[in-house]
């Protein structure tokens, strides 16, 4: 493996004879349509040319950690929702996964399953939404994105009948989940489960083979693989620069082990915006499979296991991760014998992705520069914290 | 050439109906372009503003006027450093030209007949060239607006506007050559006499060649997307008109959506038959004017068509994302120029060999037409394409 | 199922290094760092491509209460004062054997809080750094672009540090349950 | 090779079918009125709202069975105060995380519906503008006082004083309760009756040990008591 | 009469947008005027009659080269020039004496009250004639000139590209 840079490339400026040209700084946000938030690009032009630019965000951040280094364990879980606003579950899981670290908590059999269930419709939410997104930023008028959230809007019907909430569920529990999901979820998300695929089906024919489409992210932001794996790349765009490396497999938390599903990974070296979002097309195929197989599957019994009343870790360390939509999702708890964490840390996939933006951007069209930020898939919420 | 002078009851008559029909026809398609957005991405659009004061909703149809009195109502606000005088003219000077070329188009309200004096203006000889050279001025106003406002965004939109209209009037040009060759006239009414005598040209292979050039012309020089690019909402806000408001925006609007009826109708002209349709009967002798079942049949003929190309435009904007650029301008000056040059070529030949008056002679080029038009155009794509092509992913179990 | 990288190979290769075992945490001597990490990343053995959390840790000068066996035999209770310091964690894991973590911890004092940047052997601490140095004020050497992250550039003080304490007007917003409340049902003020 | 555009054109054979579909199936058309509808049964979900005529009763309590809002206080019988379940512990106080709840305790107790006395909240808000739903105060209130509610037409005026809700607003019946989330209620009667039987079949069998017992002690006494007293004789 | 009126109001038009057009300092608001000035012109031959020349001078000289002037203009560096500064030059007098004779010789035919040309009556304007005319007794003219305005633009485009070549090495002569 060759050393990667440490820096980006800078983009040589043609100087022309005679004529003197200057470059233009443009701003791009906090309150731009598709910086995805409050995100600000400081962008520099020669032309239409990006020369140089410079993410600067922040203006979302709430110091998520020093807040649940003040609460208690249980009264983060609820914060946890609103870094990654879209991922709530995932989120959770994280959570939880890191505090069942510090105690050794046994998690009941149905709560797995529910708990697979709901990270897995949580990624097919985020993906569809995302690529949604994506397709807007390159210029469509939000047709693509309503059609995602005609059927995120199914699955969020889902998590309000399990967890009274449609975004911020707040549903997982260290040891299991809050409650048991009501009578006939299942049956209900088997039939939402079982007619995705159409969905999915229409969705590519919409999309997959599109002229301008093709056109627009073939090529763009590519993102080399030695670059992606030094840079801490995770999650699809991991993937979609020719990394095999998912934590579902390489980790097998929970009970991914029982399930039977593939990765997507392209071979190629080139890892550009089509890549991305055909990666992440691909993964929802995978998905459902996975909740084909968790609905088939799940038994009955607890949904929460013996957890203490009062949850008081003893002094350890843990570090918990999960492959959440948008890459890897890491808790890092250190306990000091108190109801409250010592220290609170959150590995955040949207924020890590962004170290390679400036890369990708360089010498690409200004145009391009939207589409490379929406294939990265940031959040906000998590990106500040 | 009859010089009768042209009395005032004449000017009125031709210009003050073409006004409000449009302006009503315009408030119509905002209406119509957002019911249709809004089931295309399975929405349900505006179905609200109805009769004010009582719960009747009407399908939303009073949204147009509640949007009008919204713009009117609201503050205008002119950033600090821009130019306040061409930031003024310039929404103004968008409406203008837009609203001038609607004369061009050979429209048989039934109320032209009473004109007395000088010739209808499609009838002009150079009808189709004054056409295009009013068109142009919209780029000024766009160039205009994007300087005269003072942000980086506008600038930029504004210098997108001028080089895509700039490039994109070549093959629209290009493309009404052919149909100016075919009749050997640029008279808007000889043209759709002609085509109500022969043929529409759409239906033949050149002709729609040219056809699909124009309209994919037309959409450019228009900002329809996907060619949207000088008011690229995801890239540069709003561009040109990013620092606009209140009616000053609602002039833009207004200029942009008649200057799509006026190109939408110069391609019903000059391909789809103008007012030709079942009960028409065109006779240029008269001033260009038809004889029909009914008053206004023929007018109506021709504003649906004009409705038809616009429920396209609709519909593509419903379905497909924004090109980039380099793209665009690759798309103008790589694929469609060299096409509708040869396409010229290919109804050159066709031209001569139709006047062979031989049935075979004529099957025979057209096939060899349609063959070499639809070959040149793949061939084009392909090149333009380079590597883009869907790929093939691998899993890992 | 991932394997966690056995810590003793390295142990003996650089001197200085220690382990941490309660922590599960090997403790880099700051001047190596770089040094030990390349060599990490590099050795066929380790392959610890990915950098995957990097975050700071700051501990007070604290009093511990241990139970301590003297040499009579008995246990008495012995109060020892743990010294300040700022600990800065690397979570790596290898891509290429899909193994990992190792937790590589590069110690330092709370005061002058300095060490070693790994910005050069991972991208992927470069952010991450960045945020460490913003909210932690540890100073990362060799660092390419070493600037505040989340905070503004004006901002004082490193709010994750445990002794930080808020300014008095820091982005104040009246609740109701503030005295501005009462003033504003008093009519005084019209917020 | 492909037909030229054919990506193109299939797309917009989908939107097409949109289009139409839009027309023809209810499903394609997520976008609902979710503040006017009928009374009657509450739907399932979201998807499921009844279109029909005369929907203009403002109904603005809940969205479906599941949703959750804002937290509200349980009483059971007819006068709120009288039989609120709440005891003023002060737990969800303290374990909610954007500490949006603020309670004061009574001076002295009173009878609760059960008849026993008990301390009662003299102040009880919630300021809603804090509050994020997350239900940690239900789940850790030991009596069932503090439940979610769903009513989301929360918008006032006033953006101190309206959006703090004090014991007035916030105590709701269990009548309601069990009108907005029927599942969930019955569920919760259902846990609290089984803890008052087991409860009382604790009690009583204590209360039977303890008989026992204290019958066996008597008779031990008693037997120890006419030793006693035939040794006194 | 109608005519006159509008021969009037063009003319002054016109006129307006020429003076405007030299006074202002602010180039995009003189290139703007130049505009307007070309307006009023093709308004003018729309009065004659020769409503393709008028259909001409609005495509080519407001459309082409009213946009390539404000391409120009995006490459300098100072646009907003100072409208206060006097923008005569010392030779000013020369320039009215120039100015004044010229028109001066343009009205004399007015003066002398000699007949008009009789060729201005024999032009047809129709399109066709002039198709005619361009394709049958000027065709190599034309032909010349289309050849030459390729060689332009050809010769354009070369010198465009050329900026995009590295740069050669200076080699010491």
């Amino acid at each position: 493996m060759s050393s990667p840079t440490a820096t980006a490339p800078n983009y040589e400026l043609i100087q022309q004879d005679g004529l003197e040209t200057s470059l233009l700084e443009v701003s791009m946000g906090p309150h731009h349509p598709s910086t995805h938030g409050v995100f600000r690009m400081d962008v520099k032009l020669d032309g239409e040319t990006v020369v140089d630019l410079q993410p600067v965000f922040g203006y979302l951040h709430r110091n998520h950690e020093k807040l649940a280094e003040n609460m208690s364990y249980l009264a983060s879980m609820p914060f946890t929702d609103r870094l990654d606003y879209f991922n709530s579950m995932t989120n959770n899981w994280a959570y939880a996964l890191a505090a069942e670290k510090l105690v050794e908590i046994e998690v009941p059999e149905r709560a797995e399953y529910l708990r697979v269930i709901m990270a897995e419709l949580t990624r097919l939410v985020n993906h569809i939404s995302l690529v949604g997104f994506f397709i807007n930023d390159l210029g469509a008028l939000g047709t693509p994105l309503l059609y995602a959230f005609r059927e995120r809007e199914k699955i969020m019907d889902l998590f309000e009948q399990a967890s009274g909430a449609r975004m911020m569920c707040n549903y997982f529990r260290f040891g299991g989940l809050r409650n048991d999901v009501p009578e006939g979820w299942l049956d209900r998300t088997r039939e939402v489960v079982d007619r995705f695929p159409d969905f999915l089906d229409e969705y590519e024919k919409l999309l997959c083979e599109n002229e301008i489409i093709l056109s627009r992210t073939q090529g763009v932001g590519c993102l080399s693989r030695d670059l992606a794996i030094s840079a801490g790349i995770t999650g699809p765009m991991l993937r979609a620069s020719g990394v095999n490396y998912d934590i579902r497999k390489v980790d097998q938390y929970g009970i991914y082990n029982r399930f039977k599903f593939r990765v997507p990974y392209t071979d190629d070296d080139v890892g550009d915006c089509y890549d991305r979002f055909m990666i992440r097309m691909l993964e929802m195929r995978e998905s459902i499979e996975i909740l084909k197989q968790a609905l088939r599957d799940i038994p009955g019994g607890d949904i929460i296991g013996k957890a203490p009343k009062i949850f008081k870790p003893k002094p350890a360390e843990a570090y918990a991760r999960v492959e959440g939509p948008k890459g890897e999702l890491g808790f890092y708890l250190i306990a000091d014998g108190t109801p409250k964490p010592y220290r609170y840390r959150v590995r955040p996939p949207s924020l890590i992705n962004l170290t390679v933006l400036r890369d990708m951007c360089l010498s690409q069209k200004i145009a391009d520069a939207v589409v490379i930020l929406g294939s990265i898939d940031i959040v906000l919420g998590e990106v500040d914290r | 050439m009859s010089l009768e002078p042209l009395t005032l009851t004449d000017i009125l008559i031709a210009t003050v109906p073409l006004m409000l029909i449009f302006a009503t026809l315009f408030a119509f398609t905002t209406w119509l372009e957002r019911k249709a957005l809004a089931r295309i991405q399975n929405r349900i659009g505006p179905n609200k503003v109805g009769i004010p004061c009582t719960r009747i909703g009407l399908f939303g149809l009073g949204q147009p006027a509640a949007d009008g009195i919204k713009m009117i109502f609201k503050e205008d606000i002119v950033p600090r450093g821009a130019d306040r005088l061409f930031h003024l003219l310039a929404p103004i000077l968008a409406l203008i030209p837009a609203m001038l070329v609607l004369c061009f188009l050979p429209l048989n309200f039934p109320w032209i007949k009473n004109i007395q004096g000088l010739v209808k203006p499609f009838m002009l000889d150079g009808a189709v060239i004054f056409f295009f050279a009013i068109t142009g001025l919209n780029t000024l106003a766009v160039f205009m607006a994007g300087w005269a406002s003072r942000n980086k965004y506008s600038l930029l939109g504004g210098i997108r506007a001028v080089a895509q209209m700039v490039s994109y009037e070549i093959p629209l040009v290009l493309s009404a050559v052919i149909v100016v060759m075919m009749v050997g006239s640029l008279n808007a009414a000889e043209i759709v006499k002609e085509q109500a005598d022969e043929y529409w040209f759409i239906l033949s292979p050149w002709g729609f060649t040219a056809f699909v050039i124009f309209f994919i012309a037309a959409l450019a020089e228009t900002n329809r997307s996907p060619f949207d690019l000088p008011e690229a909402e995801s890239e540069i806000i709003a561009g040109y008109f990013t620092e606009y408001s209140g009616f000053k925006f609602a002039l833009f609007f207004l200029g942009e959506y008649i200057a799509m009826f006026a190109i939408s109708g110069l391609a019903v002209t000059l391909f789809l038959g103008g007012g030709d349709g079942p009960g028409v009967t065109m006779n240029p002798e008269d001033q260009g004017l038809a004889t029909e079942a009914f008053p206004g049949l023929s007018a109506v003929w021709f504003l649906a068509k004009i409705f038809a190309l616009i429920a396209v435009m609709i519909w593509l904007r419903g379905t497909l994302p924004r090109l980039r650029v380099d793209q665009l301008m690759g798309f103008a000056w790589k694929f469609m120029l060299p096409l509708s040059i040869l396409n010229i070529l290919v109804a050159g030949f066709a031209w001569h060999a139709e006047q062979l008056d031989n049935t075979i002679i004529t099957v025979i080029t057209w096939v060899i037409s349609f063959a070499v038009l639809y070959g040149a155009a793949s061939g084009l794509n392909q090149l333009n394409r380079g590597k883009v092509r869907p790929r093939e992913y691998k899993y890992a179990e | 199922m991932s394997h966690t990288v056995g810590h003793e190979p390295i142990l003996g290769k650089f001197p200085g290094l220690e382990w941490d075992e309660e922590a599960g945490a090997l403790v880099v001597p700051a001047a190596q760092a770089a040094k030990i990490a390349t060599w990490l990343r590099d050795n066929d053995a380790f392959l610890l491509d990915y950098c995957s959390n990097v975050t700071g840790v700051d501990y007070l000068e604290r009093e511990i209460k241990e139970k301590v066996t003297n040499e009579a035999g008995k246990t008495e209770t012995v109060i020892r004062i743990e010294p300040s310091r700022m600990d800065i964690v690397y979570h790596l894991y290898s891509m290429q054997k899909q193994t990992g973590p190792l937790v590589l911890k590069q110690r330092t004092n709370r005061e002058q809080p300095e060490v070693e940047s790994l910005t050069p052997v991972w991208r992927s601490c470069e952010l991450q750094e960045r945020e460490v140095y913003d909210l932690f004020g540890v100073n990362f050497m060799g660092h390419p672009d070493q600037r505040r992250i989340l905070m503004w550039d004006e901002f004082e003080g490193h709010p994750m540090r445990k002794d930080y304490t808020e300014p008095f007007d820091y982005e104040w917003e009246p609740t109701p349950h503030d005295e501005v409340l009462e003033r504003h049902q008093r009519g005084k003020v019209i917020v | 090779m492909t037909l030229l555009g054919s990506g193109i054109f299939k797309g917009m054979a989908v939107t097409f079918r949109n289009f139409v579909g839009s027309y023809f199936h209810r499903e394609r058309l997520p976008t609902n009125d979710y503040s006017w509808r009928t009374e009657g049964s509450l739907p399932q979900h979201a998807g499921d709202y009844p279109k029909e005529e005369g929907e203009q009763l403002r109904d603005t309590t809940t969205v479906t069975n599941y949703s959750r809002n804002f937290p509200m206080l349980l009483h059971d019988g007819s006068e709120p105060m009288d039989t609120i379940r709440c005891v003023a512990c002060q737990i969800c106080e303290r374990s909610c995380p954007p500490q949006c709840i603020y309670i004061e305790k009574s001076t002295e107790k009173k009878e609760d519906s059960s008849g026993k006395m008990q301390f009662y909240p003299a102040t009880f808000d919630i300021d809603v503008s804090v509050c994020m739903s997350c239900q940690i105060c239900v789940e850790v209130c030991p009596f069932d006082a503090i439940v979610m509610n769903s009513q989301f037409e929360l918008s006032t005026p006033n953006r101190f004083g309206g959006l703090l809700l004090h014991q007035g607003d916030l105590l709701k019946s269990n009548d309601y309760y069990h009108k907005i989330h029927p599942e969930e209620a019955a569920a919760r009667d259902k846990r609290i009756a089984d803890e008052k039987t087991a409860k009382e079949a604790k009690k009583k069998a204590a209360a039977e040990a303890a008989k026992k017992k204290a019958e066996a002690k008597a008779g031990a006494e008693t037997e120890a008591g006419d030793e006693k007293k035939e040794v006194a004789e | 009469m109608n005519e006159v009126v509008a021969f009037w109001i063009l003319s002054v038009i016109a006129v307006f947008g020429a003076l405007v057009a030299v006074r202002k300092r602010n180039l995009i608001h003189g290139v703007f005027a130049l505009l307007v000035f070309f307006a009023g012109l093709s308004g003018l031959f729309l009065l004659l009659l020769a409503e393709f020349i008028a259909a001409v001078q609005v495509l080519v000289y407001i459309g082409a080269v009213g946009i390539l002037l404000l391409f120009a203009i995006m490459l300098t560096e100072r646009v907003t020039g100072d409208d206060d500064r006097r923008v005569t030059s010392r030779g000013w007098f020369w320039g009215l004496v120039v100015t004044a004779a010229v028109f001066v010789v343009l009205l004399l035919p007015a003066i002398q009250q000699l007949p008009p040309p009789k060729a201005a009556q024999t032009i047809d304007p129709s399109v066709k004639e002039l198709g005619h005319k361009l394709m049958n007794p000027y065709v190599v003219t034309l032909e010349v000139l289309a050849l030459l305005l390729t060689a332009a633009l050809i010769g354009a485009v070369t010198a465009a590209q050329g900026v995009r070549m590295p740069k050669e090495e200076d080699s010491p002569e």
